[in-house]
């Protein structure tokens, strides 16, 4: 296929096929290095925080937390939010990039959606533990029971039941299916009989045939036909849990698409975040180069910019509902006691990823990194003054009421971000953090060495 | 599809009554009849063995996860009598502590008392009650309840004790010497009897009776008046005007309950009347009260007896005469004279001081104004309250002087109390004898030698005469649940008879008071009679006439026209609707009740004003040193006058029981004497600031409406001219009621509440009476600080205008339950639905704590059990319990028609389902409809005012329909179209725009 | 290589003038055929704003691609700019519409005399002058991007210079960020204001999907007309194919947020929302399910597989259903606030008028598409464009 | 019986070149084993393209109707409750269940019919002719009938370029 010779490489370097084999193969061979050991340690040490916390949040209750009878949701749904954000952007790269023909992605897909799958497992972790008889929390699934008792199907929350499951289990196979041809190619590559035969087992049996390939590619294609669309209802789904309410702040009709935009900001952002550390320390930049990061951070400013536009409607629409209970709620937001969420949430969300309309800032590695772990956190605070914010001052007064969180909330967090940073760690041992296929496939018309194949 | 599942009691019903035509069966077959008939339900089918299946599968979770069974479960053997599984019993009886009375209906479960309501057979109450009656149910299961007689702390047997005391007094009395018997102020006729006896028996016996909230500056006052100590009855529901001087008649002074009935009725405009009472109140620290009042003006508290002297000079100026006046009060009373001088013979002046000139001029001025006959009674008389504070300053004199030889205390706690306490505690060990008959053990019982612990009067017989001619009776409504004894009896006992108390009461009724009661025609057919009504009232009046006289009241202007006003802070010592006096303090529910006007619970604190406050530059929570005497955190109180501080009462006990051990501080410590007098009211305090905060567990934090109609509110004068004044927005909102799916219809029932927001007062009885009946966990301090208290009915009270002289407005918020409830909704696991008699309805047991409901509530009513307050929840050793109520003995207060909740669950108002199930099944098994009024939930049936009004909405007739139909009738936030089956009544000030 | 100069026939702008005849007449039969003035400037309105946004999608088809780096739509990219041209027109007659009487005639906030609580509170925002301005500022900025979006596109292919290239981008990222706002805010001035008390976040955005769906349509439309006349024929099956991908995920992604509005205002029933979907339940209900129907059931069901995406059989007539479809979906939007429930119909002024306005749409982009090659040939990914194909 | 021939490439259009020359040459290729999929086998080997499309469709279709089916049922047949009031069918409250079973049941039933359909799976046995064709070979397979000559057909193998051509046999 022919490439238009302005376009950047997306492979650096002139590599043939083996070569990349060899070089994405590389971070599973051998012992894992100093760095890697470090790293599960502490984030195995966070998991453990985070068991504790959980325990104390079981066995003691709910009361554990800073919440009250006004505020009854705070840093656990703000994190689960924030987890299914994050959980977005793999989906995303792999689907709608792909329908969208973005031969970019092919370089970043196989680790943000491993990354997907694992922001997933830990925002599905908040609904659960934010119940307060979790043992019951099984009453959520519609099973037939003596009581001949269903679910509420009206329930933004059992919808999330369905949406995050369906996402999660449809996210776990479009990852698979990807992988099975390099887990074939692990299979090959492998040297010790009993990782030969594990990756054979899970292969599936790839041998590469043209039937097979031809296959998956169709059943690639429409999942990520299905994926485009799933993904998209997931975050509105989630959206819902607010938007149906009465509560200002929470029911407003932009929620739906805002969120799905915002959730692609934050996990573009995460992504970036893993990514800029991952390529440097498994010797990757030929595969994620700064043209990659590029391209990410393009999204970045359209995703930020559409959260910025939604926000700024919000408010004008608030004034302009001419509602005294919305105009309040807005009016607390940037003026209340937690105004100080507030900017955060604009200063990182609105103001820094517009820094990435210079050229020289989103080709600089070190800009984007903070910049993506700034959106990391305005994101995170979005999400606790849509939470928090409104809910502490909703309608009538006497119930107004102030949050702050307690050392096991803290726990929660940090124990999911010690679980998710845990299994990266042995994502990267275990599986090729690069679709290699994928990149083979591309090679040719975007590799570096491409000008020698097509001289036309 | 079969329908073999009983998916409500609806389904119940159906089933049951075809049999109940069959034969009109009583109560008990019927259950058995109904348990039959499940059990030939028809064998299971293939999908029934699914479903059981599925059920099996998931049994490790739900063993691990089910309620836990009652703890001791020991079934009847030999069933006793009179009790009826499942069936209430009722019992007339009367609560009274020496300062609140209060006719009631005990209603009794399996045994145990559970709640406590109003009795309506009382004149004198008319079904009220107040938060400390609705509460009383508690105490009968304190934990620190006295549980044997003792001897310096080790249990004796009631022999031992007997011989021992009544040897000992014998002892005394032999040798002449003196010997005090120390009571509140006893209005049991047959008590009082017992007690001449003992005095007979002991000649050198002295019966002193000391009251807590003392009225002995009236007493004085109306001795010098009419030549007789006495308190009258006042009438508010004739007065058109009131004119209150820092008397809290709604809250603490003199008869609250009465009088808020009395107020009450003379401020509703429903029913078509359409005239109300004028209620001016002159205060300086805020109270309950004051609060309510259509005019509040600021007094500082020392300044009363000036402006009352003005006042009279006033009034005495319309009537043409002349009468001396003072200078430096800052309050023109010309135009309040007038106003009363227009009222004459219709209006009421009253005065909360405890000062006698004070209460010489109130009788002056209401002498002069003709309220005498009118809104004041001389001829029937209040028997409480009839203490003289000087004879306890005697005795504490004479004990420290070794002249008291003996010392038997029933029922007071001086050593906490008395405002000289170590003087009286130093005096008690130089007595010979001290004997305590209290019920619960406290300060005083741990000081002396001999307890004698006396029953709860739920567990005990005994009569009241409260007024003239109002007689009532108290009967036990349980065994005496320790070994304890009626005072009376230990009385009887010591003076040599051994009589039981309750053969004792009986004759004194056959020989005293049968006599007035025509119409019976055996003392057997009149005692059953009124033990059964629970109130006996004979209409005599008072035996002695009085006359009055003005010199005294003469002679008290000039003492106060010979004073000046001074510029300084005053300290207002108050009893608050909670804990009162502190006789109660060891009752989490009232330790619990947020104050009606501060909105603080469990402490006492320092309401000062916010322009002292910013003076002294001190905000909420920090700490300031009263007369070097007392810290104290601060509450900065919006409408307190500027230089008055306040004070409550009842608060610091130190020896009695959890919770109220170290609970805020002791008040009383500060109390001083207005010559012979306990005064309320201490001029020339000092205050200084301290280092620290402390924090206060305060149930509201934010006291602007924001400007939202959330109370709508009018004045007479508009309300007369339109009765929709103030509730224009309705009218309008109606118009906009668009809606995207056809209102639900509701065949048969559809269950509502209207709440006139006119006649609610604020006290409180209703969130008291709400957790008695619906077994609401006390969270305990800590918790209410996180803002989790457990209350379904809160008192949301707004402040609205001027910081420094705001008015008050109240209005009572349960569960709306809204027919379009956005919390309904929500809840992913069906646990809340809308009933098809209209009721949201919380499935306690398919709950998994999601608080999405509580989240989406606008009106934030719904409450999560956040830690296990109760006890119910499957992990052993993670109680929270801090105010101790899931001992084995408050446990016994549980109502058993309502689930105790357990960890992790949501709860809130039902409309008292079970009351509203129970009332339908006596409907039924009558054959006969359900008939207005005749289903009460537990806030209405408590409330003194009736502000409360409870029915069906499908009955055009019915009340609650009528309030509906009312243009003063509103929806809380109707804009947002929940649809709420509560309504509220426009509140309607009788002020002067 | 084919033939890429395009000449507009005799025969085809009578047609369009034929149609914009209709249209004229349909307007006079509207004024004076005792039709309601209200009925016939709501109309007008309606006409006026879809084609205006139709160019506007045009515009926004040629700038987000380039902003993209997508390769393959530059073979079809002066069907864009073409439309883009209808900008000028479009804004010159809203301004006229507005300023003959339009804007008092179907505004209830215009009546500044008796205005209600509600509207009192919003006097800050929906005032005339305020509601002129920002009708300038957009139509001014539109119209001036469209113009150097245009002009440098063809400096572009006749100089070659990728300097041209670059600018290109820099103009797109500038209409795109400015049209991201102006859309959203012009349709609460000129659509969602129509109701002054109703108001919903999303409504811009609504608006804008509604619009992306039918621009789109009009689009293959025009593609499928030109290849008819036998042009374009380096457009193949695989652009054909990624068009009616965009229509079919559009018409999807505009049935997305239908429901996010209409459930969520379902859902908390709330009055104040509720007004608007209750007035249209109540006197449209017809309309209410058409517009779901074609907009969403149909393109949906018809385009879903891959063939029928790659031929014309398919892919026009649905394109044509989807334009419908969304003039329906506009007639929801202006009718129950400017004219109301019982005044409102279907007739003569509404098919007339609008046969009117496609034939002047027509007759200026097929006019704007003689000016200049049909094809950018030195576009440096035009080439991309040609040697593209699919597999799925 | 069950004899064939592998070759190999090194390059995919190395590879479509000399397909094109075998085939012209009237030999079959059974199978192309590549590590990536080529653009331009399927129609070079002559392909059907896939019905996975259709499978995933009627999934869906069944998805969305069990979906939408049960919520119904449940609402207003099983145990019909009032929620806030709401209708007991509640469409647009069915939606997002209906839709999320649809995606589910699309994806699963897809998946599962390209796993049964190519006999992969956890654990299925691969035959693996050469251990560099998931790396950066391209080999093809060729079967012979017993009868044929081998000879010829790896004649035309060499003349199209492949490598490495060697006769196989199954067992």
């Amino acid at each position: 296929m022919y490439v238009s010779p302005l376009r950047e490489p997306l492979i650096k370097g002139a590599k043939d096929y083996s070569q990349v084999t060899k070089d994405i193969l590389a971070p599973m061979a051998g012992k894992p290095s100093k760095y890697w050991y470090m790293g599960i340690t502490l984030s195995g040490a966070a998991a453990l925080f985070g068991a504790w916390a959980t325990f104390m949040t079981v066995y003691y209750g709910i009361g554990t937390w800073g919440l009250n009878k006004t505020i009854g949701w705070a840093w656990d749904i703000t994190n689960f939010v924030w987890w299914v954000g994050i959980g977005h952007a793999g989906t995303f790269i792999s689907a709608i990039l792909l329908l969208f023909r973005q031969k970019w992605r092919t370089s970043i897909n196989r680790s943000a959606e491993a990354m997907t799958l694992m922001a997933i497992a830990c925002a599905g972790f908040f609904p659960l533990i934010h119940m307060g008889r979790l043992l019951l929390g099984f009453f959520i699934l519609p099973y037939p029971n003596t009581r001949a008792l269903w679910v509420n199907f009206n329930s933004p929350l059992l919808w999330d039941v369905f949406a995050i499951t369906t996402y999660l289990l449809v996210s776990l196979v479009f990852w698979y299916i990807g992988l099975i041809p390099d887990l074939g190619t692990v299979r090959d590559k492998a040297t010790g009989k009993i990782r030969k035969a594990i990756y054979g087992f899970l292969s599936f049996g790839w041998t590469g045939s043209a039937r097979h390939c031809s296959r998956h590619e169709t059943i690639s294609l429409i999942l990520a036909g299905l994926a485009a669309p799933l993904v998209l209802s997931v975050h509105t789904i989630v959206s819902f849990d607010f938007a149906t309410s009465v509560i200002p702040g929470w029911h407003t009709t932009i929620f739906p698409p805002y969120f799905v935009s915002g959730a692609v900001f934050s996990g573009f952002a995460m992504v970036l975040t893993l990514l800029i550390v991952a390529r440097k320390a498994l010797n990757l930049e030929d595969y994620i180069t700064v043209g990659h990061i590029e391209n990410m951070n393009k999204v970045i400013i359209i995703t930020g910019s559409i959260v910025g536009i939604a926000y700024i409607t919000e408010f004008f629409m608030a004034w302009y509902s001419g509602v005294e209970y919305e105009q309040y709620a807005f009016i607390n937001r940037a003026t209340g006691p937690y105004a100080w969420a507030y900017w955060i949430m604009m200063t990182c969300n609105v103001i820094t990823p517009q820094l990435f309309w210079f050229k020289k800032i989103r080709t600089n590695l070190v800009a984007t990194f903070i910049i993506s772990i700034f959106v990391n956190i305005g994101m995170w605070f979005e999400r606790f003054v849509i939470v928090v914010t409104s809910l502490h001052r909703d309608y009538l007064p006497s119930s107004w009421s102030m949050y702050k969180p307690s050392m096991v909330e803290v726990g929660l967090y940090v124990g999911t971000l010690g679980v998710f940073f845990t299994l990266f760690l042995l994502f990267i041992r275990a599986f090729p953090v690069i679709a290699i296929a994928e990149v083979k496939s591309v090679l040719k018309s975007s590799g570096d060495n491409k000008k020698d194949v097509h001289h036309e | 599809m079969e329908n073999k599942y009983f998916k409500s009691l609806e389904d119940l019903r159906i089933d049951t009554s075809r049999d109940l035509e069959e034969q009109s069966a009583g109560d008990k077959s019927f259950i058995l009849k109904m348990q039959r008939e499940s059990a030939a339900l028809p064998p299971t089918s293939r999908r029934d063995f699914l479903k059981a299946f599925g059920f099996t599968i998931a049994s490790a979770a739900v063993a691990s996860s089910c309620e836990q069974p009652v703890r001791k479960a020991i079934p009847f053997l030999i069933q006793p009598e009179g009790i009826i599984p499942g069936k209430a019993s009722w019992y007339a009886s009367t609560f009274y502590d020496g300062t609140d009375y209060c006719s009631v209906l005990v209603k009794v479960r399996d045994g145990r008392p559970i709640k406590i309501e109003g009795n309506n057979l009382s004149s004198i109450t008319k079904g009220g009650t107040n938060a400390r009656t609705q509460a009383s149910v508690l105490n009968l299961y304190d934990n620190a309840r006295l549980k044997n007689p003792s001897k310096n702390g080790s249990e004796i047997s009631w022999e031992t004790a007997d011989a021992e005391i009544g040897g000992k007094l014998k002892e005394i009395s032999a040798r002449q010497g003196k010997m005090v018997l120390l009571t509140p102020t006893i209005i049991s006729p047959s008590t009082a009897a017992v007690i001449t006896d003992f005095v007979t028996a002991f000649p050198s016996c002295d019966h002193i009776q000391y009251d807590v909230l003392s009225a002995a500056g009236m007493l004085r006052a109306n001795q010098d008046s009419f030549g007789a100590p006495f308190i009258p009855s006042y009438h508010f529901e004739k007065a058109d005007l009131i004119v209150s001087f820092d008397a809290d008649f709604l809250g603490s002074w003199l008869s609250p309950v009465e009088y808020t009935k009395q107020y009450s009725q003379k401020r509703k405009l429903t029913d078509g009347q359409r005239s109300m009472s004028r209620h001016i109140h002159f205060e300086g620290a805020m109270s309950l009260t004051g609060s309510n009042a259509d005019h509040r003006v600021q007094m500082r508290a020392g300044h009363q007896k000036f402006v009352l002297v003005n006042l009279l000079s006033a009034l005495k100026k319309l009537n043409g005469e002349s009468s001396p006046e003072v200078q430096g009060t800052n309050h023109d009373v010309q135009e309040l004279a007038a106003e009363l001088f227009r009222n004459k013979g219709k209006s009421l002046v009253v005065s909360g001081s405890n000062n006698k000139d004070e209460q010489l001029l109130v009788n002056e001025i209401n002498m002069l104004l003709g309220n005498y006959g009118h809104t004041i009674d001389t001829d029937v008389r209040l028997r409480s309250r009839f203490g003289f504070d000087s004879r306890l300053t005697t005795l504490v004199e004479e004990m420290n002087s070794g002249a008291v030889k003996a010392l038997i205390m029933m029922d007071v706690n001086p050593l906490y109390d008395y405002p000289q306490a170590a003087a009286f505690g130093a005096g008690l060990k130089k007595v010979e004898l001290s004997v305590a008959l209290s019920v619960v053990s406290d300060e005083t019982s741990a000081a002396v030698s001999y307890i004698c612990p006396d029953h709860h009067y739920l567990e005990a017989w005994n009569d009241f005469e409260y007024k003239t001619g109002f007689y009532s009776l108290s009967q036990p409504a349980i065994r005496p649940i320790f070994n304890t004894r009626a005072a009376q009896e230990s009385l009887l006992r010591w003076s040599g008879n051994p009589q039981e108390y309750r053969t004792y009461l009986n004759s004194y009724w056959e020989q005293n008071i049968y006599s007035k009661a025509p119409g019976f025609t055996s003392f057997t057919s009149f005692w059953n009679s009124k033990l059964h009504d629970g109130v006996f009232e004979s209409g005599e009046k008072s035996a002695v006439a009085v006359a009055y006289t003005p010199v005294a009241a003469m002679e008290a202007i000039a003492r106060i026209a010979a004073t000046k006003p001074e510029d300084s802070i005053d300290l207002v010592l108050y009893a608050n609707v909670s804990v009162g006096t502190g006789k109660h303090a060891n009752n989490p529910w009232l330790q619990e009740l947020p104050d009606p006007v501060t909105k603080v619970c469990w402490d006492n604190y320092l309401m000062i004003s916010p322009r002292l406050a910013e003076e002294m530059n001190v905000v909420d929570e920090q700490l300031v040193n009263v007369n070097g005497k007392l810290t104290l955190p601060v509450v900065v109180q919006p409408g307190q006058e500027y230089k008055t501080v306040a004070v409550a009462l009842g608060y610091g006990r130190q020896q009695t029981g959890v919770p109220a051990n170290g609970v805020g501080q002791n008040a009383y410590t500060l109390m001083t004497f207005d010559g012979d007098n306990r005064s309320y009211l201490l001029s020339g305090v000092s205050l200084a600031l301290e280092a620290g905060n402390y924090p206060l567990a305060r149930t509201q934090s934010h006291h602007s409406m924001e400007g939202r109609e959330l109370i709508r509110e009018t004045s007479l004068e508009a309300y007369l001219e339109d009765p929709q004044s103030g509730n224009e927005a309705r009218v309008e909102l109606k118009k906009h009621m668009k809606t995207m799916y056809p209102e639900a219809k509701f065949d048969g029932l559809h269950w509502g509440m209207a709440i006139d927001l006119n006649a609610c007062t604020g006290c409180n009885a209703c969130v008291v009476a709400c957790s008695s009946e619906n077994n609401v966990p006390v969270v305990g301090k800590e918790q209410v600080i996180a803002s989790r208290e457990m209350h379904w009915i809160r008192i949301d009270r707004y402040y609205k205008g001027d910081e420094h002289n705001p008015e008050v407005v109240r209005q009572p918020v349960m569960c709306q339950h809204c027919d379009n409830a956005p919390c309904e909704n929500v809840c992913p696991v069906a646990a809340t639905t809308h009933s098809n008699e209209g009721i949201n309805q919380m499935a306690y047991n398919r709950c998994i704590g999601t608080r999405y409901c509580a989240n989406n509530c606008p009106y934030k009513v719904r409450r999560f059990n956040f830690l296990d307050y109760t006890g119910a929840d499957t992990f052993k050793g993670n109680e929270y319990d801090p105010a101790e109520m899931t001992t084995d003995l408050r446990r016994l207060v549980l109502n058993p028609d309502v689930t105790v909740r357990a960890k992790g669950v949501i709860e809130k108002c039902s409309f008292c389902v079970q009351r509203i199930q129970e009332k339908k099944l006596v409907a039924k098994t009558e054959n006969r409809e359900l008939r207005d009024g005749e289903v009460v939930p537990a806030c209405a049936q408590s409330c003194a005012a009736e502000a409360i009004v409870f029915g069906n909405l499908n009955d055009k007739n019915s009340k609650v329909s009528q309030y509906f139909a009312s243009e003063r009738n509103y929806h809380l936030l109707e804009e947002i179209h929940t649809l709420p089956s509560v309504g509220y009544l426009t509140k309607v000030k009788n002020k002067t725009v | 290589m084919e033939n890429l100069t395009f000449t507009l026939k005799k025969k085809t702008v009578t047609i369009f003038l034929i149609m914009i005849a209709v249209g004229v007449l349909s307007l006079a039969f509207g004024f004076f055929g005792g039709i309601e003035g209200k009925r016939v400037a709501a109309n007008l309105l309606l006409n006026i704003y879809y084609f205006l946004s139709m160019g506007l999608i045009g515009l926004f088809f040629v700038t987000v691609h380039t902003i993209a780096e997508s390769g393959w739509q530059t073979s079809v990219q002066r069907v864009g700019e073409a439309m883009s041209m209808f900008i000028p027109v479009g804004g010159i007659l809203l301004v006229l519409f507005f300023v003959l009487g339009g804007l008092h005639s179907i505004y209830p906030w215009t009546h500044s005399d008796h205005l209600d609580a509600i509207l009192l509170k919003k006097v800050a925002y929906l005032n005339e002058p305020f509601f002129y301005i920002r009708l300038v500022v957009f139509l001014g900025v539109w119209v001036l991007l469209a113009y150097y979006v245009r002009k440098t596109s063809l400096a572009l292919d006749v100089k070659g210079d990728l300097k041209y290239f670059s600018k290109m981008r820099t103009l797109s990222a500038i209409f795109i960020v400015t049209y991201a706002i102006t859309s959203v805010v012009s349709s609460w001035d000129w659509l969602m204001s129509l109701d002054p008390h109703w108001f919903s976040t999303l409504y811009g955005w609504y608006v804008f999907s509604s619009m992306l769906a039918s621009g789109f349509a009009m689009l293959i439309l025009i593609l499928y007309l030109l290849k008819r006349m036998g042009y374009m024929q380096h457009v193949n099956d695989e652009h054909m194919h990624d068009l009616g991908k965009y229509l079919f995920g559009f018409s999807i992604f505009w049935a997305y947020l239908w429901f996010s509005q209409y459930m969520l205002i379902w859902y908390a029933n709330i009055p104040e929302e509720t007004v608007y979907f209750y007035v249209r339940h109540k006197y449209f209900s017809d309309v209410f399910y058409i517009n779901l129907i074609l907009n969403f059931v149909v393109p949906f069901l018809l385009l879903m597989t891959r063939k029928s995406k790659r031929i014309f059989g398919m892919l026009v007539p649905v394109s044509i259903i989807v334009i419908i479809g969304h003039w329906f979906d506009l007639y929801m939007m202006i009718m129950p606030g400017a004219v109301g429930g019982e005044a409102s119909g279907f007739g003569i002024v509404e098919i007339g008028l609008t046969i009117g306005f496609l034939g002047l749409f027509g007759l200026i982009t097929f006019r704007a598409l003689t000016k200049a090659p049909l094809a950018p040939k030195n576009h440096p990914y035009f080439k991309e464009s040609l040697d593209y194909h699919t597999h799925y | 019986m069950n004899k064939y021939i592998t070759a190999y490439y090194n390059d995919e259009e190395d590879l479509l070149k000399g397909l094109k020359q075998i085939k012209s040459k009237g030999v079959e290729v059974a199978d192309v084993l590549s590590p990536f999929p080529v653009h331009g086998l399927d129609k070079a080997l002559g392909m059907k393209r896939s019905r996975l499309t259709r499978v995933a469709f009627t999934g869906g279709a069944i998805g969305a109707m069990i979906g939408f089916g049960f919520q119904a049922w449940v609402f207003t047949q099983a145990y019909p409750l009032n929620f806030g009031g709401k209708p007991f069918l509640a469409v647009p409250s069915f939606i997002p269940v209906t839709f999320e079973m649809a995606v589910l049941f699309a994806a699963f039933s897809m998946v599962f019919a390209f796993l049964i359909h190519n006999k992969l799976g956890p654990g299925a046995a691969a035959v693996i002719h050469d251990e560099r064709i998931t790396d950066d070979r391209f080999l093809l397979v060729v079967k012979v009938a017993d009868d044929e000559n081998t000879h010829t057909i790896e004649e035309v193998l060499n003349e199209a370029g492949a490598h490495g051509i060697t006769l196989k046999k199954k067992n």
